[in-house]
């Protein structure tokens, strides 16, 4: 937690939760891109939709997911239906905003979540990732695109050891109607300490609003290529006490924010489902 | 595809395994992440089958377990991780450093590899997708072809039909003739079913055919695509099953610490599947009270209605 | 009625319920198929599964269907799907045996339900028929396929005006093959006076059976073609009274088999609704 | 594609077929052949929308009024019969005589055109399919292409995705915001609504999306893919609707005999459809008791579960 009182992924699910318009369909994966879409229905997206890649659309949130087919994704849908046909329903171009996450980013909004070669190759990389999941459907198919990641050295990068998910793949004008792609591409990368923007002609990725507390300097250190800055640079606002809140009781075992600690703090199962119980609401 | 059709397909989940997963072919797995096919890959692990190729969209510990155990060659799949939790342990000392085994992998997007048994459930040769255009995954992976439409000339990329040898799925109810019934959702499982030589269904519950009747809609899996149903109850845990338990997410903490570290993982393996001598033997071992805790917690949130 | 006392409709739906087996899953259209395989489940097939392309699977039949998506099609069914799924099945080979009717046939099994020409052609033709339906489907993916006509003139011609379902398409050995069609093609075609069945070697379609009363010679003359007899030409058995209370029954208000006439010779919809109630029975 | 999501799509049938259905546009309808969206036909008649082009897989009485009411130009599709009863007698006077108009017909087969439909909800430009091979289907109609699929370079045929403008798809319940549930036989229907540019949905009931959340297995059809929402009790028959209705053997036998003759056609069409202010007013002339009998014969065979 900083000294602030909020750690960098709560302020991370409340400037991600921003982008979510009302009555949109949001396709969203577990962790940290889930809070952000229940904290988003608590504000100014209540009608907002989420769809799950397990074939869950529009679920009344009771409880944290930890994982796309947990229960909890089903609990109280408008529709249970399969993988192949909500990925089709994406294609068909159903889905207004995605939310992904990744382990690389290049300055064109290009993700890797595959491997990250090191001084070997995909068969034998340094670091073997999840793969792409539905990270590249996302990227192809929806309109609008947004992408979280930690602003760490080594992960933004000039070119992606392995472009899992297009952005605008190598930023000239038509390069992914030429491939083939649809949607608009990326229109955020969401950091801890700062949130990006891509330049409409260049494609390029810019620094659009750093966060409270962070350096103009240290992000550009932490990113790979001659970072440009945005002429009217923001600040984003300190979270309200209401955000916080909102995220919290999207999390309220912090198992999602808090990881293996937060499991490790926790008495046992009796206190995790009596938690659970605690906070289940209906959004 | 199913020989003949009978009365009762009914086995145990021993000779289910025995009879239709042989050494070196190649295996589907119901469930996305929930309603995973645990109890049938201890059983494989158990019966110490060897060299298997597995086709799948996404996977977290199952994958890993099997992987650890040293079971399998080869992976055509999209996600091989540990969902909310991390990476996964045993795919990653496998894929970097080859232990215990160097799996192949073959990448593919979700929705890539939802075109693949679609098509093999639909038995034609391919589907067109418009996912992995552009990317990586179409420049290592040779079997995803770009072509130019014949009827508007867009570039569209075409994936194979999947015909893995077996399909195991887990679903909450089905009857001895082999109607599977699925509550919440349904993953890729009907293609699957389809789309594999054989199929074994595995479920919470045995239910009779006048049951399945009165729900005909439910039915992902008709009777005609199954070769074996075996009734194993928790037969996912620590995954969840909708509208039977929750996700055992302390349990999977655990599980993730201890395969971090390859020795750590394998008194973790010897306890829990290979000691055990069955899946009533394994729900033994969790603790038939914390099984019912989560069932109780499942059910507090969801029942299916009656 | 013959003097015999049963109808011509009647024979064909018994000599059709022989070609199913127990445990088959059949794939049949209404109207006689339907009545020929209800009839097989009261005797030597009480496994049989009906399918309907309407994506019924299996219904424990209590009424009459005059449609393949009439409510009934679905009473008790064991699963409850779509269109495009039941033929996908089809095409994957998951059912046994088709039966379907048709206005033509040729020598070689090929069959026409879309037009007669008569002097004209396919977009203004003598006769508009209904078209494929689901009978190409059938005729070009199930491995044992029966047909049902009515033996009269000018049905049984050299050549089909439209190809609407293969059969054996130009009889060539690997005709099928070569097209790309599954299945072996059609076994057996079940008229009002014989059944006949197709040469292994040559495709060509011959009289296995010839229904009792009926002469060889009026046979003959109602095919377009010099027909060949088997060499053990045999005389199918009388229907049995069990085996024609079966097929009433499955037809109680004579509507299938009966048409226009039984209709009119209802009192209205309360006899109809009567009669259905009173003979509807599981299977 | 739906423009804008919202909590409440619902509007009358005569505001939903007036917004989306325009002069010249394509449709398609729900349902085969029972579940059929009657009554939208009936309104289409009435506000003599023109120029028609249907694609479909089978339909029977309902294409029958709309060809013989002259509001078609063309035809994709499989099957135009009367099921059970015989030859549908417009569609002959049409295509034999070109009474009242001359339509154009474009022949599928019931595979072919449900997987055109199929290409068409998953937004790829083409299916392969192993039906109409060799066939005067394929001859006739060229836009089924054979190719030699790429991967085992077997004979396979390509048919078009369809787009049509309009989809209406007549359901037992859906609630306001649009979601759609289906019991009994489902069709094409999922495919249709999502290969549709607007998709309108009929239904017996309306329920609370409280209602829908209870049996999310069963929305066949989700919010995002419907424009408009419309109460249309009874809006099958004289078609069945699984549940609610039995179908009326003896009206269709009626109109059957009637549409053999162009005169006495004409005179049911003013009858029942033209001389009908609304659905409401067609049940009055068919008659509530009788509509009422239909439904009591339906529920002593089945019900849906509660």
């Amino acid at each position: 937690m900083s000294e602030n009182g909020y750690t960098a992924s709560e302020l991370m699910a409340i400037m991600t939760a921003k982008e979510f318009k009302d009555w949109e369909v949001a396709f969203v994966g577990i962790g940290i891109p889930l809070v952000a879409g229940i904290t988003a229905k608590k504000f100014h997206a209540p009608n907002l939709n989420i769809v799950y890649e397990s074939g869950c659309i529009g679920p009344q949130k009771y409880r944290v997911d930890f994982n796309v087919g947990d229960s909890s994704a089903a609990d109280g849908a408008l529709c249970l239906t399969s993988e192949w046909r909500v990925f089709s329903d994406m294609q068909a171009g159903y889905y207004d905003v995605g939310v992904l996450g990744a382990a690389q980013v290049d300055k064109y909004g290009n993700l890797n979540t595959t491997a990250i070669f090191g001084d070997r190759d995909y068969q034998s990389p340094k670091v073997r990732l999840p793969g792409s999941g539905g990270g590249n459907d996302i990227g192809s198919n929806i309109g609008r695109v947004v992408v979280m990641l930690r602003l760490e050295p080594l992960r933004f990068v000039e070119k992606v050891d392995y472009l899992t998910t297009p952005g605008y793949l190598d930023g000239s004008p038509d390069a992914r109607k030429k491939a083939g792609l649809q949607g608009n591409g990326p229109v955020a990368v969401v950091t801890n300490k700062a949130l990006f923007r891509f330049d409409p002609e260049t494609h390029e990725m810019y620094l659009d609003t750093i966060f409270p507390g962070v350096d103009v300097e240290e992000v550009k250190s932490l990113v790979g290529w001659d970072l440009k800055v945005a002429a009217d640079l923001k600040t984003a606002p300190e979270p309200t006490p209401e955000e916080l809140a909102a995220v919290r009781s999207a999390d309220p075992a912090n198992l999602i924010m808090g990881g293996a600690a937060a499991r490790n703090s926790l008495a046992g199962l009796d206190e995790y489902i009596a938690i659970t119980k605690k906070y289940s609401g209906i959004l | 595809m199913t020989e003949t059709n009978c009365a009762n397909k009914q086995m145990t989940l021993q000779e289910a395994i025995k009879k239709y997963v042989k050494d070196g072919c190649s295996l589907t797995f119901g469930g996305f992440i929930g309603r995973d096919c645990v109890a049938a890959v201890h059983e494989i692990i158990r019966q110490g089958i060897k060299d298997l190729t597995v086709i799948d969209d996404s996977k977290t510990d199952m994958m890993d377990l099997l992987v650890g155990a040293g079971a399998v060659n080869r992976w055509e799949g999209a996600y091989l991780g540990y969902g909310a939790i991390g990476l996964a342990p045993n795919i990653r000392r496998s894929v970097e450093k080859g232990i215990p085994r160097k799996i192949e992998l073959e990448d593919w997007s979700n929705a890539g590899i939802s075109m693949r048994f679609l098509a093999g459930s639909l038995n034609v040769p391919f589907m067109a997708t418009r996912s992995m255009l552009g990317s990586d995954i179409m420049k290592y992976n040779r079997r995803i072809k770009l072509m130019n439409d014949p009827y508007e000339g867009e570039p569209i990329a075409l994936v194979p039909a999947a015909h893995p040898d077996v399909a195991i799925i887990h679903v909450q109810r089905a009857d001895a003739m082999g109607n599977a019934q699925v509550f919440g959702f349904t993953g890729n499982d009907e293609n699957k079913a389809r789309a594999a030589r054989h199929t074994i269904i595995t479920c919470e519950e045995i239910v009779p055919t006048e049951e399945i009747r009165h729900r005909g809609n439910l039915t992902l899996i008709p009777f005609y695509c199954v070769d074996a149903v075996v009734q194993v109850p928790f037969g996912c845990h620590p995954q969840s099953c909708y509208g039977y338990y929750a996700y055992d997410v302390l349990f999977c903490g655990d599980y993730h610490e201890a395969a971090k570290d390859r020795d750590k993982f394998l008194k973790w393996l010897d306890r829990y599947v290979l000691s055990a001598r069955d899946h009533m033997d394994y729900c033994e071992k969790v603790g038939w009270e914390r099984l019912h805790k989560l069932m109780g917690m499942e059910r507090h949130f969801n029942r299916i209605p009656g």
